[in-house]
């Protein structure tokens, strides 16, 4: 005898009907219909919005209140936050599926299924809004929003190319840094609301590692900002034209180095692979996120990819040239979001090589070793500045040829990569066995 | 709009922690309401800066506020869980032993 | 007229914020309402053109004390909670006391400024002018508050030491990355 | 007594101070029965003081099936499928050493090319099991690439089971009297072509996970089992000899001719860490890879032509009598007890699974650890919970 | 050491403990007197010439004939590579014994196992609970008289 609940058979009238008839005949037809065409509807967004910033910025702006070029603007700039966590998503299945020699998704939409976080997309606003019944409503509610929001507001100051920014601020890169520390209160929120052990575990440790690897973040940041003397981001993007040797990271050795400081900090605070823990799966079940689903768990999701790319947006304002090209006078926000969007694939790279770290290793890794690391490197980077100013022959010559080597060690290292990466790719055949081989396609 | 909302609101500001610090028992509460009134004082601060009263000085001595704040949370958690540590709660009316 | 609006828009949450701390018994949601009166302060910072006070404002008070709060609350909460509503005596005693004194603050208040208008252009607060005021005039207070930052950090490191001879848990001689 | 008992005895039971800075509040954390990392339906209650795991509980259970109740009621014959279903991973082991019980206690020969067929299934099942253990080791510390390239590879092995037997999980290939079918035409081509294609990948997973930093790390001084506790506790296979006891059925007391073979006993060395570290217990695994690739070559070098099947009738008909046999899994000494009475079904068979062994250490190891290296020391045991529960 | 010689050994030691010895066949052993079990034990991990340190398994046996249930220690010595069985009946109405979790703290597990499943009681052990089956479950299954239960917390099995 088995147990069965009862269930009322669902009544629907009226509207509620008509919409049900309407969903259940035209639902899934329009989902595959959109689905099939989505790759053009999706480009077709990407050309919309460029062809769009640039009309206004070109036409409408001069003749338009500013409240509404700023609203524009923001549309604009949630439409690419958007894109940025979308095209992230599916990259990230992709770069996985490749690092493990599967394909990753290749169904939905016409072409390597690109269209797979649309569809996971839907799928999840279509799902059960769940809330456990001990949760602390409001704040269950709220927690997703204080991730997503912020890291959203991040972008408000960053400069895509000159002038192509919401607002330059003279404070610019604090203003990232400070919403990408609210950022933190949401996780928290969401790990203590949901009433779960394994949540509050991943509230705790997101709290304890985010915390911390925001000195060490910061304090290599303001080397750079020691060096240019301000904190506005297009100023900071302005002093590295003039090509790959007047970027910043290879302005003097501790700016190079503080570049890596950056960007190890920068993953702990993306709660990134191998500093993952808040929600490492396989200890924490999904740490803070265990009690999500549908929608709500969506906007973590957002906010994670989002936070990625603003991270390394920084980076590559900071250190990175910014919107300017390796060669002299090709600026372009083309630039800009190739370079952070490499920035992005390689800390997928990690995530997919790397094990995850152990928490009191996290916090040794900070305390021991990155946060003095990068106090060395702020106070070497000022040094350095000071004996800049006063510009001693000897010591101009030294630091002009140094900057040169650098720039060297930098063009080897990308060499060094793109070569890695071409030999890979060329014997792939042989790379992956005699036994792959034969059961992968065409063979 | 003149200097006068923000100082009210300010005032507010500063009877709610006041009120705070002395109705709750929880240490840590306590604090939040310590951090009501130092911003309340900060706020003021930088609404006379605005105002034309000091020039630039009313907003460095809120940077000093925040920063005073800062250390004091930190000492002030550290103090505390010392205590939790001894005697298992954060009601400061417990602890009324100078020997732990 | 759009000022006014913005000041309300800010005003607002962080009064809400004391009283809903008052009234709550939940210490986690009190440090969250903290949180609400600490970003709505910076956004009246920002409103009165102190960007830079304002971004450090969200950077130390939220990013730095309002988490560690709140951590201190995880760490220590849900048993023996201690008392949080006040007695009926106490809460009649202390509502007077706080009306009284607000009435004073707001009618000396209200007396002594009336009509100071802003600024028409404000004071210039930029990083560097700030950071030049820091070197100048409080130079003083800068160096003391320095001092004080390593004070309070010897001082937490010091009441957080392990109090008894940690034998080490596992593995964690091997910890470092 | 000896005084390691007392001194377990009395760690057992110590109340001593937590070894931590700032008490925090005690949580009791139920992990699992539904857990990514507890490999199955195991639930460990575990007491923690933050991140600093005081006591670990394990609940078992949750996966009985009444396998000894079952084999009092099915022949000989008929339990063979059953015991494909004990240590799931590793099928043909289980049904090896269940044969090989009836077989003693019957006294039945099992012709020369059987015997060495049993021996190259078992190997490569024991290849493919710590495969799993491997990729789901890298799983658990969380490198997920790891799982995928092992899960590949035994692809190819259960892809050669599978030509064999038809089934790619639970074999019952191994019967009483010998193997059931013989290999079917360029079998041994294959078989050989897999082995050539193993050996490098051994290799790269050493560089992808094994001398990986962050994982030695993890997994290094963490969860130690010295080998007089792992003796106490009754831990077998790559688990004992991770903590550096040279110890192996296959050497000690050899059945299927494996005195015929060349191989070594890899055992741990406290080479990232301390003897009996979950990185020695990993890295055992991994050698015995390379190990059972030795003696599968020389196996299928030895295999001559012959009958795979004795005599034995349908029904088998056992004498009264008694006997307890182990023989060597991937996860340690699987034990028959069997007792029969003269019938066609046993009197009683009890069923000793190495996991269940194994997992008994967890509540010694696991005290005063961190929350993270629970999933370490679990992954580095290495149980199946359908042995554990039986 | 061969299993006569290592009876030898244990006769010499106490010789009133041991009721019986098989020396030769498929599984050599010895019955011991209940009482002398775990000196019997203690003997055989601690004696040099012994030195069993790896108990592999605790086999429980219900014989309804001769009223007994008969416990199988199996103990391997990994140093000299050497096997023995140590055997003691007990009374099936009340079957009691000491644990000798003391000397191999893996029996704990196995004697868990028989309490659970046969309903062996051990005596100074340190958590005697049920292991694999539920904590409510009233029976002891691999029992021969066995009841087969026919219901389950309300809900009817199947036969």
């Amino acid at each position: 005898m088995m147990y069965v609940p009862e269930r009322p058979p669902v009544e629907y009238k009226g509207l509620s009907l008509a919409i049900v008839r309407l969903a259940t005949k035209w639902g899934p037809a329009g989902i595959s219909l959109l689905l099939r065409f989505a790759w053009g509807v999706f480009f077709a967004a990407i050309v919309v919005l460029v062809t769009f910033v640039w009309a206004v910025r070109r036409f409408i702006n001069p003749l338009l209140p500013w409240f509404i070029r700023d609203v524009v603007v923001v549309v604009g700039l949630l439409a690419f936050v958007c894109i940025v966590a979308i095209i992230g998503i599916w990259g990230e299945r992709k770069v996985s599926g490749r690092i493990q020699s599967r394909l990753g998704p290749m169904r939905t939409g016409a072409w390597h299924g690109w269209a797979q976080s649309l569809a996971d997309g839907l799928k999840f606003v279509q799902k059960e809004d769940l809330i456990p019944r001990d949760a602390d409503q409001p704040l269950f509610r709220l927690a997703p929003y204080v991730a997503l929001v912020p890291a959203f507001c991040a972008y408000l100051t960053i400069p895509f190319s000159l002038g192509w920014v919401f607002r330059e601020s003279d404070v610019g890169l604090l203003f990232v840094l400070a919403m990408l520390a609210i950022e933190v209160l949401g996780v928290i929120m969401a790990g203590w609301a949901s009433n779960s052990k394994w949540s509050l575990y991943g509230a705790m440790r997101a709290a304890c590692q985010l915390v911390s690897y925001e000195i060490p973040m910061g304090l290599s940041l303001l080397a750079v900002v020691l060096s240019v003397g301000s904190l506005n981001l297009i100023e900071l993007g302005r002093a590295q034209e003039g090509g790959w040797f007047s970027w910043l990271i290879f302005r003097n050795p501790f700016l190079f180095l503080a570049f890596f400081t950056y960007y190890i900090a920068s993953l702990a605070s993306c709660k990134r692979s191998p500093f993952d823990l808040p929600e490492g799966e396989s200890e924490l079940v999904a740490g803070f996120h265990t009690e999500y689903s549908g929608f709500r768990f969506v906007m973590f999701f957002f906010a994670e990819y989002v936070a990625m790319f603003a991270v390394s947006a920084l980076a590559t304002i900071l250190f990175l040239g910014g919107w300017n090209s390796p060669v002299a006078g090709l600026c372009s926000p083309l630039w800009f979001v190739l370079k952070s969007a490499f920035l992005v694939w390689v800390q997928m790279w990690f995530r997919w090589t790397l094990p995850r770290i152990r928490i009191d290793q996290v916090m040794h890794a900070c305390v021991k070793y990155l946060l003095p690391l990068s106090l060395l490197l702020f106070v070497g980077s000022s040094l350095w500045q000071l004996y800049d100013n006063r510009a001693h022959p000897a010591f101009e010559g030294f630091a002009g040829l140094l900057h040169y080597v650098l720039g060297g060690v930098g063009l080897l290292l990308l060499g060094l990569f793109f070569a890695g990466a071409g030999y890979g790719y060329y014997n792939r055949n042989r790379l992956v066995g005699s036994m792959v081989r034969k059961h992968l396609p065409g063979a | 709009m003149g200097v006068t909302p923000y100082l009210i609101l300010s005032a507010i500001l500063l009877v709610l922690g006041l009120t705070i610090v002395i109705s709750k028992r929880n240490a840590i509460v306590m604090l939040i309401g310590v951090e009501f009134i130092l911003n309340a004082a900060a706020l003021n601060l930088v609404a006379f800066s605005r105002h034309g009263i000091g020039g630039l000085a009313g907003q460095t001595a809120a940077l000093f506020v925040i920063v005073i704040a800062a250390a004091e949370a930190v000492v002030a958690l550290a103090i505390f869980l010392n205590f939790y540590h001894r005697i298992a709660t954060v009601d400061i009316d417990r602890g009324d032993q100078l020997k732990g | 007229m759009l000022e006014r609006l913005i000041f309300v828009l800010f005003a607002l949450p962080a009064v809400v914020a004391g009283v809903a701390i008052l009234l709550s018994t939940n210490i986690v949601r009190m440090a969250f309402w903290l949180i609400t009166m600490l970003i709505s302060v910076a956004g009246l910072y920002f409103l009165m053109g102190a960007y830079f006070l304002g971004v450090v404002q969200i950077l130390v008070y939220v990013g730095g004390v309002a988490v560690l709060l709140v951590f201190g609350v995880m760490l220590t909460s849900r048993q023996l909670a201690p008392k949080l509503r006040p007695g009926p005596v106490e809460t009649l005693w202390l509502a007077t006391v706080s009306a009284i004194l607000l009435l004073g603050l707001v009618l000396s208040i209200l007396r002594a400024h009336t009509g100071m208008e802003p600024l028409p252009v404000p004071v210039a607060n930029s990083p560097a002018d700030i950071g030049h005021s820091l070197m100048g005039d409080f130079l003083g207070p800068f160096e003391l508050a320095s001092v004080l930052l390593l004070v309070a950090m010897l001082g937490a490191a010091y009441l957080a030491r392990p109090k008894v001879p940690v034998q080490n848990p596992q593995g964690s001689k091997g910890g470092a990355v | 007594m000896k005084e390691i008992e007392f001194q377990y005895q009395s760690d057992l039971h110590q109340e001593g101070e937590i070894p931590s800075d700032i008490r925090t509040e005690e949580l009791t954390l139920n992990m699992g029965p539904q857990h990514p990392s507890t490999h199955g339906v195991l639930r460990v209650v575990l007491q923690t003081d933050g991140e600093l795991v005081l006591q670990a509980t394990p609940y078992v259970g949750y996966l009985h099936r009444c396998a000894e109740k079952i084999a009092e009621k099915v022949t000989y014959r008929q339990f063979t499928p059953y015991t494909d279903r004990l240590d799931y991973l590793a099928g043909m082991n289980n049904n090896l050493g269940f044969a090989l019980a009836v077989e003693k206690l019957g006294g039945i020969e099992v012709p020369a090319r059987a015997e060495y067929l049993r021996v190259i299934f078992a190997e490569l099942n024991r290849i493919a099991s710590h495969l799993v253990a491997t990729g789901c080791y890298g799983l658990d510390m969380g490198a997920f690439t790891p799982f995928v390239y092992c899960f590949r590879e035994r692809e190819y092995v259960l892809d050669l089971f599978e030509a064999v037997c038809g089934a790619r999980l639970t074999y019952s290939y191994i019967t009483i009297g010998g193997v059931r079918e013989d290999l079917p035409d360029g079998w041994i081509g294959r078989c050989r072509e897999f082995l050539d294609y193993l050996g490098p990948k051994i290799a790269e997973y050493n560089n992808l996970l094994s001398y990986n930093h962050i994982f030695i790390n993890r997994t290094g001084n963490v969860g130690v089992c010295p080998p007089d506790l792992a003796l106490a506790y009754g831990l077998t296979g790559s688990c004992l000899r991770g903590s550096g006891v040279k110890w192996d059925l296959r050497k000690a007391t050899p059945y299927c001719r494996y005195n015929e073979f060349d191989f070594d006993i890899p055992v741990g060395r406290g080479e990232k860490g301390t003897v009996g570290d979950c990185w020695d217990r990993y890295f055992v695994r991994i050698q015995e890879i390379g190990q059972s690739v030795r003696i599968i070559r020389q196996a299928l070098d030895k295999l001559t032509e012959g009958p795979t099947q004795a005599k034995v009738p349908r029904a088998v008909k056992l004498p009264a009598g008694e006997i307890y046999y182990e023989v060597e899994n991937p996860r340690g000494q699987l034990g028959f007890y069997l007792v029969s009475e003269g019938g066609t079904s046993p009197y009683r068979l009890k069923i000793r699974g190495p996991s269940f062994c194994n997992l008994s250490v967890l509540p010694v190891v696991a005290r005063n650890c961190l929350l993270a290296d629970v999933t370490a020391l679990l992954g580095s045991l290495d149980i199946v919970m359908g042995e554990v529960d039986r | 050491m061969t299993p006569s010689e290592i009876i030898e050994v244990l006769k010499q030691h106490d010789g009133a403990g041991i009721v019986s010895a098989v020396a030769d066949g498929l599984h050599p052993h010895v019955v011991v007197k209940m009482d002398r079990l775990p000196a019997i034990a203690a003997l055989l991990q601690s004696d040099w010439r012994l030195r069993f340190d790896l108990l592999r398994c605790i086999s429980a046996i219900d014989w309804p004939a001769k009223n007994s249930i008969e416990l199988s220690y199996d103990v391997i010595s990994t140093s000299f590579g050497h096997a023995l069985a140590v055997k003691v009946l007990l009374d099936r109405a009340n079957p009691q014994v000491e644990s000798v979790s003391v000397v191999w703290p893996a029996a704990e597990w196995h004697e868990r196992e028989a309490f659970d499943l046969m309903g062996v009681t051990f005596l100074h052990h340190p958590d005697l609970r049920r292991i694999l089956l539920p904590e409510d479950w009233t029976d002891h299954p691999l029992r021969k008289d066995y009841p087969y239960p026919v219901a389950y917390k309300g809900l009817k099995l199947n036969p």
